[in-house]
């Protein structure tokens, strides 16, 4: 019996024990006609030799095609040692720690992690993980409508530049409570939010205004300004950041004068492989202030009954197993071991590392951009600075060459027809450190070929 | 041994430079660039292996300890799970990928769509909620869906047990919902005629889950669900007990309208010291058109795609930027396929038999079993109110002079309702031998507080650290080290 | 700098506290006139994510072909708890167990290994560990000379049913001293040893005789005769098994009326992958009475100070590290890690899994025999039960066949041309547990193509 | 905490059943068939899993503990190297897998040999040594069949320095040679004047190690190589120190005409608690013809193909059944293309410079340096002579008490003629933090010697036992756990 351990033997002295005669027979309480007949329709089982047979099959027939799409999981290398140490049984079999000092291995990195979060961000505090990048900001705007007491009118502003599908999470988690989420146009010349948008707001009662830097072209937005003009006008400040680009870019929490409220993002690039898009990480990190706010567990420093030092859970009385139905959140589950993974990630990388590899993104996406628009019939839509993405602009619908760069292995980018149609024929790439000029060359060279140039 | 912070293994310029290109300079506008380094530590590729090594071994795990944690279903966590998610070809697929890309994985992730729609006699599934709290949350949101399509909208109240998880009435207030609590009897079912009077026309749904945190089987389960069918309620299961009855009875013959699974419980995969997780949720006919999306599909002939929005426009839409967490999914996957037909049913059963064995040991031991009348299900409820009383021993003494003994301890504490309880759930993929002696452990303990309160109180002794000031972290708060304290 | 720690801070101090300007003068002892120039043989440094990609691609490159080799190493299922814990950082970059008290994870395990060799081979001894089959034979060949005290002749009869590159190993090894490995032949009907080919030497001196059960051809040899010619005869029992067939078959311990004096063999079968060939292990296990003559690690089980059980290196008076040119063996790094591999191999599987897995060996090698004999001028050579590998007869040289099968993916077995000229086009075929029916019918389906048949 | 015996986790009839085929008859003849069962522990996999992960948590290891064991360069075993040599394809690999299906795997075992070939000076290499005694067997099995290919049959002389590893002689006589020890000078280096006096017609060799093992550079290695070469006989280098001179002298230049390399040393493949290593032998134009098979070939087409006896008729032949522990191998290709040409001399270079900084730091504290008018070179020798005598406290109690600080201890009475002491080998991969805490700790122990040598002479005292003993173990021989005992 696969992964049970009970000899014939055992089983008739613990029947015994507790007074039966049948295993059957301790299922008494349930009302007979309930109870399932054979489950035919789950397959006879496997043994481990055969399962693995069938998994490096199915690993096998998707090839590993060379990836230029981003839109929110990048492509970086993650270094071996991580997920050799992260998947040690005692992270990887423990359970959220709830016995503290039986989980100070956990703790602490955790604790760790925090720190090193707010470090990339300039913030206070930071939580132990969210699900996502994109439920973070769910969390995010509505942590700003209970954090801005300011505010009764639960408006939020959200720019196109945001992360589209970031938007359509945000508005599912948050949709049954009364909260609206205003989508603001960007400036269709240079891709980014123009501040001046918001001075039509100016005057009203708006709780918090979201700015996704760098946003989902790639390119920088104003944060100063919009930070200023949202502080001015009662607004809380939500920063949707790639923690990567934070090796470079100015933390949210020096942005504006006064630097954001929350910053939130996904923690997918801190050495969680891409992995068809999960488990990844969201982070969220807030000022002092609005600690008691924020969801999620938190871990704090404290002492032992010997006075030395150790870590715990703290403020769990936002939590839902505390507060219930007035908790901050109802996440109890989070991502503890891709915030091991990060933390790792974080530590072997270093602020120099970091940057490195940061800059090292920013030259290949550049790479890539001239490679792809020295071909006729591609261009550029969006001129200036760029971390990660980039959107080319093609003569012809993009899905089909998508389709037909996937036959030569090639995963070509993001098609934005769903999303910004207005952009015409537009599509989003990407290339981190892992693409070489190789890499780069043979997708220039496929491309133009299907272009037939 | 205590670790230090990786901040005091830091100095200024170390850095494990294999991980990293040599050059390359950021290209960044004067003002949005950062001025100093993220203070990140700085330490060599050998010191964050050694490091984080040594902190992973100041945990207690599945993989070293018996962990009877109950609500959590802490078992056995196949190393071959791990091992085949993390295939290259796995890991390396991007989550935009294109289908004709994909079909390896989209065809494991079919097929385990189709086997939690069995096990859970449901009619679709949606793997894509990314812990049981956001499968609740798609569940809640579901059923609201469903009234507000029929132009119900007073339905808003959601009726939970009094000993539902505290995820429960969470969720039903972050769907925007009102929380009616009923109370539960002296035998650990619910309470009907209390439940009749908070059923009516503002009842979207009632949460449960079966057996209930109490550790017993709610006997009038098909009577629950007619009274609140009967009054245009929807019934949610919270699936996080569904190892107990896994193969046995469904819940969807119960009556539910929609479940959600643990898959970090019963279908075994890590809890990684607080996650991933992933709460696939499962529904009924009348929930399929409002599934979050996405959800994967086969066409005719025989090709696997995403179905999203432009399939099912009334879904409640989405909730994670990809498609939840894909690599938990995989694992969940291996294992059900390691188990198979048989082996789902013997999850429970063996996992009863150990809870059974246990409570009626530790019945014959001395200890008070929180409902005495009733069958265990695969976990049960000891309240040590009277030892509490007598002795002055709290079930937190006990959980952690365990500690001491090598045995992560139950859960404490909750649910809410028993005093001084331990919520215990040994799984099925314990020895008797290990049940033995977790008895003896307890036995012992209950001796040392006869003979030495103290001793007990001041438990662990063992432990990297002793009894952690709780008290103490959440009014002096020290969330970060912060940059003073390192001299840097 | 990759994997050096030294910031520059550290390097000034550490230089001034030894009293010298530059780290170069610390090598001021070695002559200038041999100091090194640049190594331009060297390749400049490839970060890890450059060499990850270099190797994924050349590990890429060779396939996974489908493996109907054995002859001496074979593909059995890994269960992947072994090497998610063998590479745990405590067992993987630990050294020999040199500080007992804090190696006792080693060293217990070690104890267990021991323990289980001895229950598999029906001895009463078992040593930690030599390098690989082969090179224990040829240990094994140099204990029965110190063992053997009635003989002074130095002489071992080899059956050319031994694995043959195990007889050349033996022969490279104990080449410097004066033994003698005499081959005798096969019974070419059988192709097994004939224990009647022992009378001619009735009466001389014999030191040993080596018998390898299954033989190099997969078949039984008539063990309990040989062990007792040899023992009426004053020579010691070298048998070479193959540890999985030992579920099975009766144990060394048990040939003959007393049983064999030493057992050596190939410990790859027991949860350690192919590998291109290492690294494995070699066991070797005896009798009590010979353990002072066994070359190799032991460990013992004793009590610490306080009297409780504890594990530590024992007998190391046999060892070079004492006994430096008088040891039993210069033998020192072993292969510990792999025998971390099979004692967790040994103990998922049991004694009942490991009978499971040799019995679905047995069956799938029939499969195998009876599909590829299907095919005409395929021919059986050897009649009889068989483990693992059956000799095969083609109409045609079997190189170039097998050259075609690699182009199709499929590594069709082992040509005996070179080692046994005699028996003509002569193929050692090998299915193991993990050969699906499915697999064997591509190979004879393919193979009958390429035969034109 | 001690773990029990995985016999004593076992019950018959247990098992773990996800690992083998459900079905299947052995076919044996009657009399060949095994009659009981072996007597294999029966336990499940979670049991396995817990016991295997508990004990490896009693270890200390590179990964979570400093351990300058001198000689054996105990540094970082990188984590990728083991991630890369375990892909899927290389584990896969059946050692006579057709050179078609070999050469991404051959490709990397070429170039290993070409950068092992530049970083000895040696003119070709053989990877098939399985360990460093392997290697040394083979070097002194090619030094006897050059001699013998000259007709020399009487050069059976190998001359090894008084402070050689044991492996030296024992190989010598393992290769039927006679061993001729020749006494070092009080400063380390070797008497030259007696060396001379054991040269002559019987000479075939010598073997030395440089840095000799006494951690000092042998000054005058042209001389010795001239001496030894006018001799007739040829000259073995034992790679076991190269990590000390890595790019910044190579044996070839030196004047050696063999050389063996312990890749699980200078190349930082793991030790594995006893191996496997890896000794692959490098040799001068000399003995080319008579390097151990296989050895890989490039032809001019650029494939890459075994060369064997067909391609070497003079070889020693063949070491192990197929190519020797290829994985080690392939680890340390992936070391050594990550550390490049100049993270080669930078190896060297910080070994260096760890070792003299803690040899100079120690002598401050007072500890005796085994060799004051030396430099240290990548370790070095403190004799505690002089507080055995003082305070009758051994190198041995030190080397136990170091564990109760969490460093493994030293190598201890290596080399034999230095009494009472530590040879200390902290490696290029340790930072200045961790060498000071080290000092630290060894100045602790020493007040503690002078104040209560007890305490010293008790220890360990932290770890999972204390002191065992080994007279014991020897005697009372226990190297079996015996059916009697386990009472089944
Ligand atoms: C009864 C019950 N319901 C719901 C949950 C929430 O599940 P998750 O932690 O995966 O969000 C849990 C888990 O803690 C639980 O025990
Ligand atoms: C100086 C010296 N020579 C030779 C050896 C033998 O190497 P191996 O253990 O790899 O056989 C060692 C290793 O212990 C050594 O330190």
């Amino acid at each position: 019996m696969p992964f049970i351990p009970h000899t014939e033997a055992d089983i008739r002295a613990m029947l015994a024990t507790i007074g039966v005669s049948s295993i059957e027979e301790l299922f008494d309480e349930i009302p007979a006609t309930l109870r399932t007949r054979e489950l035919t329709g789950i397959p006879e089982a496997l043994n481990e030799m055969q399962i693995s047979r069938l998994m490096h099959v199915r690993a096998q027939q998707d090839g590993t095609p060379l990836n230029f799409v981003g839109a929110g999981a990048y492509e970086h290398h993650v270094p071996a040692a991580i997920w050799e140490i992260v998947t040690r049984g005692e992270f990887y079999s423990a359970y959220t720690p709830y016995q503290a000092e039986a989980s100070q291995g956990t703790l602490q990195l955790l604790y760790e992690y925090q720190t090193m979060m707010t470090r990339l961000t300039g913030m206070d505090v930071a939580n132990a993980s969210l699900y996502d990048g994109a439920s973070a900001l769910a969390e995010a705007a509505l942590m700003a409508v209970r954090a801005n007491r300011r505010s009764t009118s639960a408006r939020i502003l959200v720019p196109a530049s945001v992360h589209p599908i970031y938007r359509e999470v945000a508005a599912t988690i948050t949709g049954g409570q009364n909260l609206t989420l205003e989508v603001l146009a960007y400036d269709r010349q240079r891709g980014t939010f123009s501040p001046q948008s918001l001075d039509s707001f100016t005057g009203e009662d708006i709780t918090a205004v979201v700015v996704q830097q760098p946003n989902f072209f790639g390119l920088f937005e104003e944060v100063d300004a919009i930070t200023d003009w949202a502080h001015a006008n009662g607004a809380l400040v939500i920063a949707v950041v790639n923690p990567l680009s934070l090796a470079i870019l100015k933390p949210p929490g020096e942005w504006g004068t006064k630097g954001v409220d929350i910053v939130v993002g996904e923690g997918q690039p801190l050495g969680v492989p891409l992995s068809s898009g999960g488990p990844y990480f969201g982070f969220m990190a807030t000022r002092k202030e609005h600690v008691r706010q924020m969801p999620g567990r938190i871990v704090g420093r404290t002492v032992d009954l010997d006075g030395k030092p150790g870590f715990t859970l703290t403020l769990q009385a936002r939590e839902q197993h505390i507060r219930r139905s007035k908790a901050t959140s109802n996440i109890c589950t989070n991502q503890g071991l891709l915030v091991a993974a990060a933390t790792i990630y974080l530590s072997l990388l270093g602020s120099r590392g970091l940057e490195r590899v940061a800059a090292a993104c920013q030259r290949q996406t550049s790479t890539l951009v001239r490679a792809l628009t020295r071909i006729p019939g591609v261009e550029l839509v969006f001129d200036g600075p760029r971390f990660h993405e980039a959107v080319l602009r093609l003569d012809r619908p993009v899905a089909p060459l998508l389709s037909a760069l996937a036959e030569r292995g090639i995963v070509g980018g993001y098609d934005l027809a769903r999303h910004y149609p207005e952009l015409g024929h537009a599509l989003l790439v990407c290339a981190t450190e892992t693409r070489t000029d190789e890499d780069i060359e043979l997708y220039a060279s496929t491309l133009a070929q299907l272009l037939g140039r | 041994m205590q670790e230090p912070l990786i901040f005091h293994h830091s100095r200024p310029g170390r850095s494990a430079a294999a991980q990293y290109p040599a050059d390359a300079v950021a290209d960044v506008p004067e003002h949005l660039r950062r001025k100093r380094p993220a203070g990140l530590p700085e330490v060599s590729e050998l010191q964050a292996v050694r490091h984080f090594t040594r902190l992973s071994q100041l945990n207690f795990s599945i993989d070293t300890h018996f962990y009877p944690l109950g609500s959590c279903t802490m078992k056995y966590n196949p190393r071959a799970c791990n091992r085949l998610a993390m295939l290259p070809g796995f890991l390396g697929r991007h989550p935009l990928a294109p289908e004709s890309l994909s079909q390896g994985f989209l065809a494991c992730m079919f097929e385990l769509q189709e086997m939690l729609k069995e096990v859970t006699g449901m009619k679709g599934v949606s793997l894509t909620p990314m812990a049981g709290a956001q499968g609740e949350f798609a569940g809640v949101a579901m059923i609201r869906a469903y009234h507000r399509a029929r132009g119900d909208h007073a339905r808003n109240e959601i009726i939970v047990p009094d000993a539902a998880h505290g995820t429960n009435p969470a969720t039903a207030t972050m769907c925007g919902c009102k929380v009616i609590e009923v109370p539960s009897l002296a035998n650990g079912d619910i309470d009907l005629e209390a439940l009749q009077r908070v059923l009516g026309p503002n009842t979207a749904g009632i949460m449960l889950t079966n057996p209930s945190t109490l550790g017993v089987f709610e006997r009038r389960i098909v009577e629950v669900a007619r009274l609140v069918h009967e009054a245009g309620g929807l019934l949610y299961y919270d699936g996080a007990n569904l190892n107990a009855i896994l193969g046995k009875v469904r819940p969807g013959d119960m009556g539910f309208d929609v479940v959600h699974i643990n898959l970090h419980k019963t279908f075994s995969t890590p809890h990684g010291g607080g996650g991933p997780g992933a709460g696939v949720v499962g529904v009924g006919e009348r929930l399929l058109p409002y599934l979050p999306v996405p959800i994967v599909g086969r066409d005719d002939d025989g090709r696997y795609r995403w179905l999203d929005e432009r399939d099912l426009p009334h879904t409640i839409g989405r909730l994670s930027a990809f498609m939840g967490n894909a690599g938990v999914l995989l694992r969940a996957y291996v294992y059900m396929r390691m188990l198979g037909r048989d082996g789902m049913q013997r999850v429970a059963e063996f996992a009863t038999l150990n809870a059974n064995y246990l409570l009626a040991r530790l019945r014959a031991e001395g200890f008070d079993p929180a409902y005495p009348e009733r069958r265990a299900s695969h976990e049960f409820i000891i309240t040590l109110k009277r030892q509490a009383k007598e002795l002055g021993v709290t079930a937190m003494d006990f959980a952690k002079r365990l500690l001491d003994f090598g045995f992560h301890a139950p859960t404490t504490y909750f649910p809410l309702l028993v005093p001084e309880c331990l919520l215990i759930e040994p799984t099925e993929t314990e020895t008797k031998q290990e049940l033995d002696a977790f008895i003896a452990a307890m036995v012992a303990i209950l001796r040392e507080a006869e003979q030495d309160a103290a001793k007990v109180k001041g438990a662990p002794y063992t432990l990297p650290v002793r009894r952690l000031d709780d008290v103490r972290a959440a009014k002096q708060l020290d969330v970060a080290y912060t940059e003073a304290e390192s001299g840097a």
